[in-house]
């Protein structure tokens, strides 16, 4: 029986293709994405407080450096497979490059159902994987443009709400601690999933409005939007390996690896290279990636890591 | 009425929402006194903008000034936002009962 | 002591008739309502997951056909009674046809508070009363105009936002169960009842504008809100008895029976019989029929039942 | 700064909201490249309509287009939403940077 | 298609949204058949309004009718609110089907 | 370890003087803030259902006359001290008069962190605090004037939505009692402290747009908004010693009185005293009382407090 946030989103998708009136206010969704970051943040931190957070530098420097490796392959696999253009193709490469919040929630979700433990710091590398990669695409699209204002580009992304919100949240709850927090969490913890399943219902009406914009992009957009995904997500493992994380863990990272980002990197994208058709981008990560991540990916990626580590625990 | 009334330029911009603050700061920059957004939802040549989450959603800047500025705002907007942005943008004459409050301050630009 | 919810209604007339500056955003009144359709729904298809559906079948039929004398009446009744012309007349029939959402959740909390059972699948005539007494007003008042695109309308009215919600969540449940919705039952049942308070406020506030309507339209439509919800339910109870539906059963489908339609059925008849007033059905059925029903009508026809079906248990 | 603008007609029509999907639909099908709308109350003939629930919210929809389909948009509502329905229109010149995009496609249409 | 049209006048007023109330019943009791509002944010003389509390939300109202209407809101505007609030007012010429619609009713008033 | 709340306040002063675009959307805070007034009101009629509401009239007498010189003080002192003109002072004396909804509820979470008991009828203090205080203020400013509409402003003020929320959970709450309430509790009471964590992001957010318009206004204003309140505090415990409160109600007596409001006195002010500037009663308001109040002002009357009252419990 599937986890019921995934009918959610199904329900959305259905009652989006069927042109149904429903339609979840733009405010209720801002609302929620608010919550959602705040909440993985406060989760993350309290985790962390559990932790000696000096610990995790190592595994840090190690996963940072693996994940840059996906924008690079997105950028060259959308270059000389897709034939984009540099704009595009490093469009693309930052959305791969970044990292989607509600894909992990979603993860997270699908592991405590089956009550697969995983390190509580999880959250700390969703914070952590979302900029680089972002980074990454704009540079490889504006190479030779010289003309990008990247100081305000790194001010637009370290001060960008989600980045804000769960660095916050990750403070506050690191801070705070369980007990500290104890009065805040039945909102921020015992909500979480309920909320998640209203913001689903509302991703899958906006993915059914995606899908006219990818019959137009064509083949190669689609099997990229799956095919990308599934070799970010390898890394991921083989990453998750290397750090000696557990079965939970590599496949909250293979997920983090494989999803694309749809709220920071196009707002991002939109002001460092503009002439880059959102279309695409968002069409690929939003139209095939997030879906094919939530239903076939992550119970794929949990099953890798199974195969992989599961006989080290 | 018209008397009193003295005309203004009226510019209307309708534009993605992620254009906000860089058009109303470049207005500002280059001589507006003030703006006017409002939210909205449209389509047009780059299709449906339903505004159902925010990379969706249009916005409707209003810009009264005088006709120098509304000059430069032309310029910029066809210059630096028409290839890549979607964007629409119109001019109304309309009247105003305090023009200095729409008129650029540095006096070798008055008519 | 009354029902709380109930009093928040009462404080939303209230502050609306003496002019306070109270007002609940349209957001939050349509995000309440994407909660509390898709709520009942779940809540449905969960008692629906612990029954038998095929045993459904037979007092589905038997309700849908008794439940379509009412719009029949309620045209009759507007037409001699009231002579209204046949698009007011059948406008009518429509709102009286369909079902109110929120009427039956303040009779299942009624019935909650004093602790009277009612079978779980009472959500599943909710939505299945919703469509026809909608298209027989559409009918009666096009009989002769020929120019309906059923079509359209059928398309309308079956992908409205009411429908694909209550359906939606009916399946979710049903799929799902109870264990497999815990994870999100802290916010679809355990905040049902606050955040029903909530949008009873705002439906007082709604009401209270109503009021300058009704003066306009005078004594028959005001009777005609109190009379035909009086008239629907004696049909409701009678064909509770005819199903054996328990007394909480017969209280839950009387009430359907005599609640009036103020989301779906405005929304439709504006589109198929645009020559209707929107201010007379929309009057009676939120300014009289609505109020009328959650303070006096609800535990009229729990009385009612008692008495009828009382000694069968 | 005239020389560089060519005039079209903006279409104003604030109406109920439950209308903007058929009247959106039908200006494009009559020809109009676009249109955008907000949210708004108000008030007039029909009493106060104030936005509180959806039954009772107003939408601005602005249809920007050149005089033949202007004409046609106008033919629509007055024959088709006037009778029933809450609605206000009013049309507007205004100056465009590129007519073109606001001009029926089929050349026996242009003026 | 302007023969079909008569010439009517739109006030539009961009004001802080505690205004509302105060300036569109003053509006109709000047005899303005109906006025929309929609929400705004803004940037002027008096600073960022953004809207992002209710004390700092700007609201746009549009008022249609003719031109001794017209005359009095702007005296009102220029009599009681200039002074002491964050207010822009402009007047447009617009074209109207319906032109009874927006005409005070009194005959002594007519044009 | 401070309270998460205020974290979040922290949260959002640092999101906005570092031009974050994180935007808590006005509606949210519209929501929020009708939540927190119903669930104060409810949370003190189920308290004052407890007591012998008969017994508060003569502190409540007390109370209201005392607090009395609080906007006179205050007006003294922006005129004299601050060569305010008639129409600021006023409006300052306004602000300062009446109270903050949200500045209580912070105190009374960090009493209960602290557990800290205090009189449960205190938010009828809230409630009855709100308007004197007001009305004094806007009579000072229009002294000589003369054409104050009084009947307009008291209605305005009366049917505010502040009070409208605050007397109609008080009167709810008082009715149902805490038994009657149980079945929306989870949605006022167990949601309270986790949406108070919400609703102060926001209004970080907002305290940071207000320090440019400290900027303008100078020493003497940042002075006011930090001495007013110590002043008014003192008063409160003076009083709260004359009442015989609690340590707890004490502390929450003197945060009342020290406590400025930004929601009810910015909107009548704006109506009956438009000359006065409102970025300065605003900018002292919220730019400087409000955060000094909910980060040193609170611990310190519960300081003062315990000293003053401490020994006779
Ligand atoms: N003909 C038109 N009339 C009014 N608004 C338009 C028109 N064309 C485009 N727009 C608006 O401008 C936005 C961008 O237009 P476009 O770049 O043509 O997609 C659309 O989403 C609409 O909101
Ligand atoms: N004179 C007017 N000026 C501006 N807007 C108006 C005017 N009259 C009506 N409206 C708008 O049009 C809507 C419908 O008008 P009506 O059909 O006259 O009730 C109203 O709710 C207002 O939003
Ligand atoms: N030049 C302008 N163009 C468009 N809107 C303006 C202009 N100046 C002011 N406004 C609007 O009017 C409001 C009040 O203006 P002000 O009184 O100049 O601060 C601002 O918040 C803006 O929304
Ligand atoms: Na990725
Ligand atoms: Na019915
Ligand atoms: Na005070």
């Amino acid at each position: 029986m599937s986890d019921p946030v995934i009918l959610f989103f199904i329900l959305g998708v259905i009652a989006g293709l069927s042109r149904s009136d429903l339609k979840i206010p733009g405010v209720l969704y801002e609302s929620l994405s608010i919550f959602l970051l705040l909440a993985i943040g406060l989760k993350g931190g309290v985790a962390l407080a559990q932790n000696n957070p000096g610990e995790l530098v190592a595994p840090i420097v190690v996963v940072t450096l693996t994940a840059m490796v996906v924008p690079i392959l997105a950028f060259l696999i959308a270059s000389y497979g897709g034939r984009y253009g540099r704009a595009d193709a490093g469009a693309l490469a930052a959305h791969y490059g970044s990292v989607s919040v509600v894909t992990f929630a979603v993860a997270s979700s699908y592991l405590t159902r089956l009550s697969v433990p995983f390190e509580g710091f999880m959250s700390v590398f969703l914070v952590i994987l979302e900029i680089p990669g972002l980074l990454i695409g704009v540079a490889l699209a504006r190479w030779s443009a010289g003309n990008t204002r990247w100081a305000a580009l790194m001010h637009e992304i370290v001060t960008g709400k989600s980045i804000v919100l769960l660095v916050g949240g990750l403070i506050i709850g690191y801070v705070s601690g369980e007990a500290g927090l104890s009065s805040i969490t039945p909102v921020f913890f015992t909500l979480f999933k309920g909320l998640l399943a209203i913001f689903l219902l509302e991703m899958g009406l906006v993915t059914a409005g995606r899908i006219a914009d990818l019959k137009k992009s064509g083949a190669f957009l689609i099997t990229f939007g799956v095919v990308m995904p599934l070799i970010s997500a390898s890394i991921g493992i083989v990453t998750a390996s290397l750090i000696d994380l557990s079965v939970g863990g590599a496949t909250l990272l293979a997920t983090l690896f494989a999803s694309a980002s749809y709220i920071a990197a196009p707002a991002a994208i939109r002001m460092a290279v503009p002439e880059a058709n959102p279309s695409l981008s968002i069409g690929a990560s939003l139209g095939i990636t997030f879906p094919f991540n939530i239903t076939i990916g992550i119970p794929l990626y949990y099953a890798a890591s199974q195969w992989l580590l599961g006989a080290s625990i | 009425m018209t008397s009193r009334l003295s005309v203004r330029k009226l510019i209307t911009v309708i534009c993605e929402s992620c254009l906000e603050e860089t058009i109303t700061t470049a207005a500002k920059e280059i001589g507006a006194s003030g703006y006017t957004v409002s939210d909205a939802r449209g389509s047009g040549a780059h299709g449906l903008r339903d505004g159902s989450w925010p990379e969706n959603a249009n916005i409707r800047i209003e810009i009264l000034c005088d006709e120098v500025i509304a000059t430069r705002i032309l310029d910029l907007i066809l210059d630096t936002y028409y290839s890549h942005y979607t964007l629409v943008t119109f001019v109304t004459d309309v009247g105003v009962l305090r023009p200095e409050k729409f008129q650029h301050r540095a006096p070798s630009h008055e008519r």
